[in-house]
């Protein structure tokens, strides 16, 4: 369907599958080869954690802002996390000022519908005051620079920021929440590591650059927890996989969580 | 060992068997003032669908030169959930109009309307687990209806895991209660899924097996959208 | 003041009168008759309420949903009904998907306005815990196909789906709303109906169809309850009537009226 | 028997006769920005009106190839009415914002600025029922302020009922005690009706008495429009 | 930097420049010369407060609305106050309706900016119940007519709107906040008086006309408090000044601010 | 008697001297993608500044025929204050983005480039009082980076009073207790103040040591700017 493209893209598109053919990509990585991760915490002080994550030039800083507020009449005796994305303009000359748009929403619901498959944080341990008062946890992902592969780098982000994450503690007083100096850690139970792969003519990579996401056909983001289950799937892009593309995508995935885990334990 | 052995006592909250569909109803050319138009029921969910174009997009700068662009759109009516929801779209409802777009376009011959658009709108007026493959479902039957030509049809419905059996389209309670929720879009002829989408704990072995499991659903959803089609113009509008 | 139309609305305009002329219409019927009207009740089983309303090929269809709230400051005793339409984008290539517009505020607007002036609900019925608590009742009208006349479909549709609506019932206890399993009738007192009239160079029509509310130079809309009496008014589009026109309408819309009530009446 | 001789004892909360209107002061030409403008008050509602053009439309699309367009405004200051009210639009300052439209477009020549814009602003600096007719009637002498070309002049009153009794120009209380309102729009010298609105409950007869006494309502405030104009301008700038 | 400018602006530039080399400007005033100022006060009656300024033909209107609400978390035992503004869209052609734009959010800032750094209302005395409810005011800025110098304007409006104001009188029952019949005075303790200096070439001029507004290099906002003390500064415009500059301007204002003072005491 | 003579055993918060900055950080080019960029550090606050352009306006009707239109942001991360705070721009914001235009406007030849924009962005990570100093010395320096002729650079702090004492650099506590806050911006070679507000309650000789002590530290600044950008290019970019 390469007709649909324009002509610059298309030469891209030509470009960058002859290179895959040869096994190798662009910037000499192989085909299954994860661009460089490194992970700092604790960089933003006045939040209750933060982790800024490179993955190539790819970067982004994820602060956590715990605060407290009312449950969701559903759940009355569970806390409450909200995930939320900013493409921030800096971080590309395609990214506008404004409210978030349809990329940066489905950045944000991937990362999110991650945290909560996986149940990464016991939010039954985040209630206060049953039906009252509970803690809110804000995940907020900041993109300072984009080059590919947003979704695998802002999950690890995410997950490091938390693990780091202290909440602050309240002790209860005639019914009533006081806040205390204490800090005690979040805690994370599980740590689903979403992994992005990408199809390209008949080649599948992963850890897509901006240039690979830019002509790929379809891209399949498999999010993996400890045991190697799969928590979230995620197809986008414009193409059909078949199912045996599918198993693959998911093979490799699983395969290649463990190595990206081991860097967030491994960030302490 | 397999879920269709282990199958035993238990049974769904409807009372459907593990690989059951719920009962559902396709018709299309309902609405006379879009191009296309479908409704459908899949169990409770109560779906219209409404197809304008191929058309001259507007605004200007948003047209390709090279092919039809897609748009499509979710949206839920307020009084389509328990309790009443904004009109306003949600964040989730942005991104299903998303997916669904992308489980479509591969479906369509958008190269053929060069700085044209396409527009689906989906709307439901009753929600029950499944909304998003049964607008999937809509759509395409209301494509076909607007005369749009086609690779494919798109047929989509969802596999999961509830009490660790594996099960087929979720209805609303197995969606909330379930381990995992597998929404896919596939095209039976060319044998391709263009939505895959999941939520929950599932094992590699198990997740295929729901990969497999939904693509079932979807083809007999595409004998049924075939039918409504074929309800309406005696023969199925369909690309050769 | 056809001057002020473009050439194919002017056409359109001259062939309408033409056949007006001749005490016909376009599609067959007398300037005094309705469209055929079909309602069916309780089509969306989750909400509280619903009709769903064919006028010709104008399609409406209204949900009831009722939930609970605090009470307007200046009546703390009294329930709170919201009436709201959607011109939904499948009903017209004309709609855009996006906030309200001027005429689909216009039409809640009076669909709302006829609902409070004929008293159809009694507030003071929905006060649960006065001051604090008491039920919301949202009228969505949910316009699915456009032919014209949106307002008589549409409070036809709201009267049908309040008068099928059923409300939770609460009990208090301790000074608290305790829901109860029970559900009763949410009641309706009367049933103002609505008749609009367009005015097409010097005749008049009920129930416009699109074509002729495109080509018309006013239309007056009357809402009538059950005694005869008149308890909304609202005219629109861009010619002044005189007063024996504004008669003229309303005497029309006194006496289509019951026969449109009895559809309401008879639809169960 | 005609309200005229129920007239007893029963006194209006202001002390007016049933068919008296309240003092009005309507002044033209007050700002000096605006192409034209006015300034009324009518009881103790103040409003300004500012008109704008005729002048190019923008955006370009909205243009009509054969007549100007007229927009209009309605609009409430934060602190004209009690508590506070956010400067937002509401729904219903959208539908008197276009219903004013109605009762203005019959009054002017559009059709002789086509591809044209006028745009009418009204502002209630304070609200004490009646607003939209005050409205029309200031945002008539801003337009003839303007040097628009009028048809006529459109004065406004409501006439409604309360205590079983009909009165004319009801008052902030009169209005939501009231059993009925009825705001009227009327060109005097082509004898239309262009503003008809009503909330309440009213006989038939009882209708066609309010639409006759606001149109009496409407003929005096005629005369005052025309004054506040010849006051500035000597001779009234009008049609012949 | 005059090539900056279109033909039009440089030529209205170049014969102000002109004018003002002469010692005098356009209008006839002398380089520290106001326009006529005139207050009316109470002129919106349905306000606690209101006054009606006009600076020359700039026409401002301030209401004030004083209502009850929560405090803010960290100063719980403190009335809140709000400052908007709004450019009607009479005022001006350049005006259009819509949310604030940068040019009314700056007037509204300044002139709270203002209020507040003066501490002209004591906000401890606007508590009614510490933690629960406060008295909130909020002064609304009404721009009739804009004829440059909106600041200074405005300042005055507000303050003497809130020198006018009456606040609804709570007493304390039960711990519950009751209304009362009374009303009293809001007090206004200090009168902080704006004064606008525009730099024009080399010359400088106070309260700018919209014309000078329009060709003027930079723009400097000194409010000035009953002592002679400097409460706000406001920097606009795309030039620099020199600290030779600022103080030239500053004194200006201290030397000004008395004079502008006066019309606010005389007002009533 | 000048404040440097005042000096006792009174301390600053954070131990500085009165007319001492907080330690400074600046790095430029750290954005792969931005034309321009530059990262700060000004005692707590951390702040990441993106330059693109110049380009094409985009919008076209915002362009101007004779010079470059300079469009600047300032943003605050949701998690950069405590308690978070909303993405959506502030008043504030909106306020501090205007005076940060005009900040680095007289700074740059707008006039070489017409119909363009010039796009400053600045992200504030983490604030601790003075973020719009710490945002208009990142912004100059990613504007340099960027390319873009600069008649000179851009050096921004505050001075204030606290405790009746004046002092340099105010941090986040001394900018709420304290009772003034003069943010100032300065071009060293041209010897303009550019940005220039105050709150708070100073005396006019107070309010002119002020601007003079926020120069010096202006100053100070200005070759730490200088410095990054050597640090980068080995030679500064500077208009000769």
């Amino acid at each position: 369907m390469s007709s649909r493209y324009g002509i610059i893209p298309r030469l891209k598109r030509k470009k960058i599958q002859e290179t895959l053919a040869t096994g190798k990509r662009m910037d000499g990585r192989g085909l299954g080869d994860y661009r460089e991760i490194s992970i700092r915490t604790g960089i933003i002080e006045k939040a209750e954690g933060s982790a800024e994550v490179y993955l190539g030039e790819t970067r982004v800083l994820v602060g956590i802002k715990i605060g407290v507020g009312a449950p969701f009449e559903d759940t009355p005796d569970e806390g409450v996390l909200v995930c939320n994305a900013e493409f921030v303009p800096v971080a590309s000359p395609a990214f506008e000022p404004g409210p978030p748009d349809e990329k940066s929403i489905e950045l944000a619901r991937v990362v999110d519908r991650g945290l909560r498959s996986a149940e990464v944080v016991d939010f039954s341990k985040l209630c206060i005051i049953p039906g009252k008062k509970v803690y809110v946890v804000h995940v907020d992902l900041y993109i300072l620079n984009h080059a590919g592969n947003l979704i695998d780098a802002s999950a690890v982000a995410a997950l490091a920021a938390l693990r780091g994450a202290m909440k602050p503690v309240y002790k209860i007083e005639d019914d009533e929440a006081v806040l205390t100096e204490k800090k005690e850690p979040l805690k994370v139970r599980k740590l689903p590591v979403a992994v992005t792969i990408a199809k390209i003519g008949e080649s599948f990579v992963v850890d897509p650059s901006a240039d690979e996401e830019e002509v790929m056909d379809a891209r399949l983001t498999v999010t993996v927890d400890d045991d190697g289950n799969i928590c979230t799937l995620q197809k986008s892009g414009s193409e059909g996989l078949t199912l045996d593309e599918i198993k693959k995508a998911i093979n490799i995935a699983v395969e290649k969580a463990p190595e990206i885990r081991a860097k967030i334990t491994g960030s302490e | 060992m397999s879920p269709r052995k282990k199958k035993t006592k238990w049974e769904r909250i409807d009372g459907r068997e593990w690989n059951e569909l719920r009962p559902i109803r396709i018709e299309s050319g309902v609405l006379p003032n879009a191009d296309g138009s479908a409704y459908i029921e899949m169990g409770r969910n109560k779906i219209i669908a409404g197809v304008f174009g191929p058309k001259e997009m507007h605004p200007k700068h948003l047209a390709k030169p090279h092919m039809a662009v897609l748009r499509c759109r979710y949206h839920m009516a307020p009084f389509s959930v328990d309790p009443r929801r904004s009109p306003a779209p949600s964040r989730r409802d942005n991104e299903i109009s998303m997916v669904m777009r992308y489980a479509l376009e591969p479906a369509i011959f958008l190269e053929r309307y060069p700085r044209s658009s396409i527009d689906v709108y989906t709307e439901v007026l009753q929600a029950d687990g499944g909304t998003r493959c049964a607008c999937i479902n809509a759509a395409t039957v209301a494509l076909v209806d607007a005369g749009i030509p086609m690779r494919d049809l798109v047929a989509a419905c969802a596999a999961g895991k509830i009490d660790g059996r594996l099960i087929l389209d979720l209805g609303d309670y197995e969606d909330k209660k379930g381990q995992a929720d597998v929404p896919l879009a596939y095209m039976p002829k060319l044998d391709k899924v263009t939505l895959l989408q999941m939520d929950g704990t599932l094992s590699t072995e198990e997740m295929e097996e729901c990969v497999g499991l939904a693509i079932e659903g979807c083809k007999q959803i595409y004998e049924m959208q075939r039918e409504a089609l074929k309800k309406k113009y005696g023969i199925e509008k369909e690309e050769p």
